[in-house]
């Protein structure tokens, strides 16, 4: 399976992403930069974590507009899988193809550290290799991970089955105490109508090494690579 | 001519820094204090006459986010 | 040109002595313009020419078979670890700007010292930081000033690395009233590197055109070395424009672009513009390269319009780099900085004739020999006072204690306390390195490019520092070297950080000269050569002299990955050994300051032979696989370090343990400081062997108790036993600092 | 009751923000758009008579640090 990595000027976690990549067998990952207009035919899209353009004026506001994610939009629109982490799911959320916002944390901190999720739905590409219900420690690091939407986005994300990982505790119990950032339901990423489109705040790839505290996170590629053959592909399909 | 662009947090969304900033300004001894909203101030320096459609689009589209944030455009001649 | 007349009011303003000024007279023939004169008057100054300073530094060891540059040849050293791969690595000081102006002043510290590592033609992989700030607690005036400098620093130090991806693995933080007002804030930087990218900061090739890359120069952070190296006093918070502003985005592209541009081969020299900006970069490269540099300011890109040849020489606007370029190769250099959207101007050439000469639309402004410039600042022998030692400690004096409340107190005092609040706004995963967080005795961290293992520790206890500057300093490397030793590590090389206060005051001068004399001496004994470092003076606020803080930087490199170890427990049942002597010491002990309010006393003395087979042992029973957890004891002595033992497990894990009879007070047999010491803890099963070893190596040793899950931590001594639940240590040593911030 | 205070940047220090956000308007087809500066716009309620010494005060001391920043006060009614 064929990754594009995108690369804006100020993109820190890109070769994090690559890295990740790597260690698992039948992936192939490159870097695509800004100011391209081709994916290079990539299967997946993936937008990194950093501080793309500085993250001046609004955290992924300025990316929005590069070339490249011109380029994703029509991807996305095809069908095609994108997945954005951190900055990326700030990105994907300012270029309109994830609904909400991301602001500041509640305790006005950058905040670094391992967390729980709790996977809330299988039936997509980022998670299908994964249990309902399954407890993921995975890191964040993050200064504007809140998620925000309206009553009304909250209420179509629930009904629709698109809220994919909600923070948790280690017994998988959403609550208050769990929520490092204050977002809304806990929320820590969702997918888009058509379920190729994910976006998270915590770090998947920086969990993909036993010597780095936990292997949690490689369960999201797994499901991408397992995804073409997936019997869940066919039934949502 | 100049523009000014003030970005605030609608008020339906969190805005824990005004929070804070309202705690820290009764520390300060400003006690009657209500509720306090931090937000953005843009000043643009435009050298010719200020093409106002096109300031609106910026202001709406890459100086806020309509998600989280009303803006208000002025122009100072 | 309209530019003010040298008075003698004008000299001293630029913080230039009389005699000085006739130096100048006599180097040139003439005298300065006022141009010149500021040129001089950066150069001169102690952050740029450590003419105080540099008779003492020349006492560091600063050789040694791994050492590829040499401290004070270049930005930075480089050490080598191994199958052509090394390490660059220094500490610097950002305390004046960060008392003024916390968050930027910390930012640009972070930004600056990065700099200084891709300078070098290193990748730089990660940062430490060593912090100390005024007494944070209660409500006065003075404690709020310390939490917004506390909070503004963390913030922008996390703010800069954050941004430019570079995660910040490791530091120090302690709070004292004599750093009220004048906070220290030293930052770190590693950089990895093959031997030969070794980048260098010289003009070589007369005729090579000089390129200028990097953010536009503006007025901020005029004179900012000039500012470094005076006192704090209510007036200089009113030099407004010493402050700069970073911007961590410019940075992260000047990084990748600058190396880009090494990789490519073009460039003959490179330096980053530090302190005295333009002036120090193209004097000190056409001093190092033994040629003369001519550049031209009406070339150079600026933020602002109207600005003076003193103006554009003197700015410290941050994120700019100087790149002495091989003559042809011009085009690529442009392109790679076009792709990086990047800010650059040819400024100059490679002249033959040692000047370094500056022109405005081709008039010439300042024509000053390179060489007296950078390398012939006046240097000063200052005056010391008599050494005068405190007598050991006599506990006798002490009310009697109870040491249950006193190891609460002590683990809830901001010092002691976790600094988790701190390294939580750190991002301290990125680059997938971390294998060992913030948290345990030294942070270890994978360099995968490399495939190397590295470890690194920040560490300096300014009250013995401040008691006995020299066994302080002595105590401060062997507490590094233990650190190391504690995750596995064998040390490789040193950094530096000196701050001290103002170097005319005879007390302070002899401060820092038996500082100086300490590590250098403490340096060759655990052979660990000074690859570079930095020196911060006049670190005085109205409140008087900072503690003399000699902040030692460390980086080890571990074998394997089985070598990794960390001080927390990890399984109940486990056996709990002391390595070394129970210990004595109590003078300069955070007990007697955080309990008795009393910075006081002889502080411990160090044997190296004891100290160096205490770290041969540990490292020999960890590389056999024999250890769970290794942990030093340091401020608070045996308590503290089993109490931050089990509360660094993770769920925390309770332990039990007995001193014997020790014939000592329970407040001595706890919570002295003695040297030499570290708790290990091992299975059952392997006990036997990790004693027999550390017999044969000479380490004395003593089961001392075991782990357990009682959620309960026990300490008995002399027929007496104390308790404590794990939940209140938490509170009090968790939940302390981030409680106090809020 | 309303006090708004306008934290900006001084004009002779940098602002990272500003010249990015200037450079994204480029982008955006506003070409002649001159120097852009981002500060921040802080709205306070105060319920009674405000005290204008004390808002002066917490606007220097706690809204904006005068090293980096001037700050305007404006009282709205
Ligand atoms: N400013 C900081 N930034 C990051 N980590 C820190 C900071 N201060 C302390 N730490 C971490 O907290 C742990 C304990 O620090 P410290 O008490 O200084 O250790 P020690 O006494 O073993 O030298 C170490 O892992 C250290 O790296
Ligand atoms: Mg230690």
């Amino acid at each position: 399976m064929k990754f594009a990595v995108l690369r804006f000027p100020g993109s820190n976690c890109d070769q994090d992403c690559i890295h990740a990549l790597s260690t698992f067998p039948g992936t192939e990952a490159d870097y695509v930069w800004h100011k391209d207009t081709s994916l290079g035919g990539a299967d997946v899209v993936v937008v990194p974590g950093g501080f793309s353009y500085g993250d001046y004026l609004r955290t992924g506001s300025i990316a929005r507009f590069s070339p490249i994610m011109k380029t994703v939009k029509e991807f996305a629109a095809a069908g095609g899988l994108v997945i954005g982490i951190c900055n990326g799911f700030q990105i994907l959320c300012e270029s309109g193809l994830l609904p909400g916002a991301l602001v500041r944390n509640r305790d006005l901190h950058f905040l670094c550290k391992h967390v729980y999720l709790r996977v809330e739905q299988t039936d997509t590409p980022f998670t299908n290799a994964s249990t309902k219900g399954a407890v993921l420690n995975v890191p964040v690091a993050h200064g504007e991970g809140c998620y925000f939407a309206d009553d009304e986005t909250l209420k179509r994300l629930n009904a629709e089955g698109r809220v994919l990982v909600r923070y948790c505790d280690a017994q998988g119990q959403v609550s208050d105490a769990s929520n490092p950032n204050g977002s809304k339901e806990n929320i820590a990423g969702i997918c888009n109508e058509g379920r190729n489109v994910f976006g998270l705040m915590p770090h998947p790839e920086r969990a993909c090494d036993p010597f780095l505290g936990s292997t949690d996170g490689s369960v999201i590629f797994q499901s991408l690579l397992n995804w073409p053959t997936s019997p869940l592909r066919k039934s949502a399909a | 001519m100049k523009a000014i662009v003030t970005v605030m947090p609608k008020p339906s969304v969190l805005d824990p820094q005004g929070a804070a900033t309202a705690e820290a300004m009764k520390h300060l001894g400003l006690e009657s204090v209500g509720r306090v909203r931090v937000g953005k101030s843009i000043e643009i320096e435009l050298p010719g006459e200020p093409n106002e459609e096109k300031l609106h689009e910026i202001a709406r589209d890459l100086l806020s986010n309509p998600v989280i944030e009303d803006y208000a455009l002025e122009i100072v001649r | 040109m309209n530019e003010p007349a040298i008075t003698p009011e004008i000299i001293a303003k630029h913080g230039l002595t009389p005699d000085e000024y006739e130096r100048i007279q006599k180097i040139l023939g003439r005298d300065p313009n006022f141009t010149e004169l500021g040129v001089f008057s950066v150069m001169w100054s102690e952050h740029c020419s450590y003419k105080n300073s540099k008779p003492e530094l020349r006492k560091f060891p600063t050789t040694g078979d791994t050492v590829l540059v040499k401290a004070g040849e270049e930005n930075a050293g480089v050490i080598d670890v191994g199958d052509g791969w090394a390490v660059a690595f220094k500490m610097e000081s950002h305390n004046h700007p960060s008392a003024v102006e916390p968050f930027q002043g910390a930012a640009t510290g972070v930004g600056g010292i990065i700099r200084d590592i891709f300078t070098m033609g290193a990748r730089p992989v990660f940062n430490l930081n060593s912090l100390r700030f005024g007494d944070i607690r209660g409500d006065s005036a003075e404690a709020r000033t310390n939490r917004r400098l506390f909070a503004g620093v963390v913030s922008g130090i996390a703010h800069y690395g954050n941004c430019i991806g570079i995660p910040t693995i490791g530091g120090e933080v302690y709070f004292d009233e004599s750093y009220s007002g004048n906070p220290l804030v030293n930052v770190f930087c590693l950089g990895v590197l093959k031997h030969e990218e070794i980048a260098r900061g010289a003009a070589s090739g007369i005729g090579n055109p000089v390129f200028y890359v990097g953010a536009e120069t503006g007025r901020d952070g005029l004179a900012g070395a000039a500012f470094a190296s005076r006192d704090l006093t209510e007036e200089s918070k009113q030099d407004r424009p010493a402050v700069q502003v970073g911007d961590p985005f410019r940075e992260k592209l000047l990084l990748e672009a600058c190396l880009e541009l090494l990789a490519s081969g073009c460039v003959a020299g490179i330096q980053d513009m530090g302190a005295a900006g333009l002036t120090c970069s193209t004097c000190e490269t056409a001093s190092r390269g033994g040629t003369g540099v001519e550049i031209d300011l009406a070339l150079v890109p600026k933020r602002e319009t109207g600005m003076t040849p003193y103006e554009t020489l003197l700015s410290e606007s941050q994120e700019r780099m100087l790149v002495i370029v091989k003559k042809g190769q011009e085009d690529s250099v442009r392109q790679i900085f076009e792709k990086w959207d990047l800010p650059y101007a040819e400024i100059g050439t490679v002249k033959d004739d040692g000047f370094m000469r500056v022109k405005e639309n081709g008039v010439t402004v300042v024509e000053i020999p390179a060489r007296s410039l950078a390398d012939e600042a006046p240097i000063y022998n200052r005056e010391v006072s008599e050494k005068n030692l405190p007598a050991p400690f006599d506990a006798a004096t002490l009310p009697e204690t109870d040491v249950t409340t006193a190891l609460v107190s002590l683990m809830s005092h901001p010092s002691l306390a976790s600094k988790r609040w701190v390294w939580r706004q750190y991002d301290h995963m990125v680059r997938l390195g971390a294998t060992v967080l913030p948290g345990s005795d030294a942070a270890v961290f994978i360099v995968r490019e490399a495939n190397k293992i590295l470890a690194a520790t920040s560490d300096c206890n300014a009250i013995y520092c401040r008691l006995d500057p020299r066994e302080g300093a002595k105590v401060a490397v062997a507490e590094a070297a233990r650190n190391l030793a504690c995750s596995g590590a064998v040390p490789l090389a040193v950094t530096d950080n000196l701050n001290f206060g103002n170097p005319h005051k005879p007390e302070n001068f002899l401060m820092l000269r038996e500082a100086v004399e300490g590590l250098a001496e403490a340096c060759r004994e655990f052979n660990t050569p000074v690859t570079g470092g930095n020196v911060s003076l006049y670190n005085e606020s109205p409140n008087g002299t900072i503690d003399p803080t000699p902040t030692v930087g460390m980086v080890g490199q571990i074998a394997d990955m089985k070598h990794v170890t960390t001080q927390a427990f990890k399984a109940a049942g486990d056996v709990i050994l002391l390595l070394g002597n129970l210990g004595d010491e109590i003078g300069g002990s955070h007990y007697l300051k955080v309990v008795h309010g009393q910075k006081a006393g002889l502080p411990p003395r160090l044997d190296y032979a004891t100290e160096k087979a205490l770290h041969n042992g540990v490292r020999e029973i960890i590389r056999k696989g024999l250890v769970q957890s290794a942990h030093d004891l340091s401020e608070g002595g045996i308590a503290v370090a089993v109490a931050e033992s089990s509360l660094s497990a993770k769920p925390a894990l309770g332990a039990s343990i007995d001193l014997g009879s020790t014939g000592l007070r329970p407040d001595v047999a706890l919570f002295n400081e003695s040297q030499s010491r570290i708790i290990v803890s091992v299975t059952s099963e392997n006990a036997a062997e990790a004693e027999s070893v550390l017999k044969s190596l000479g380490v004395p040793v003593q089961r001392i108790g075991t782990v357990n899950s009682t959620g309960t931590l026990q300490i008995a001594a002399d027929g007496k036993s104390y308790s404590w639940q794990l939940s209140d240590l938490e509170t009090a040593w968790g939940e302390t600092i981030g409680k106090l911030m809020e």
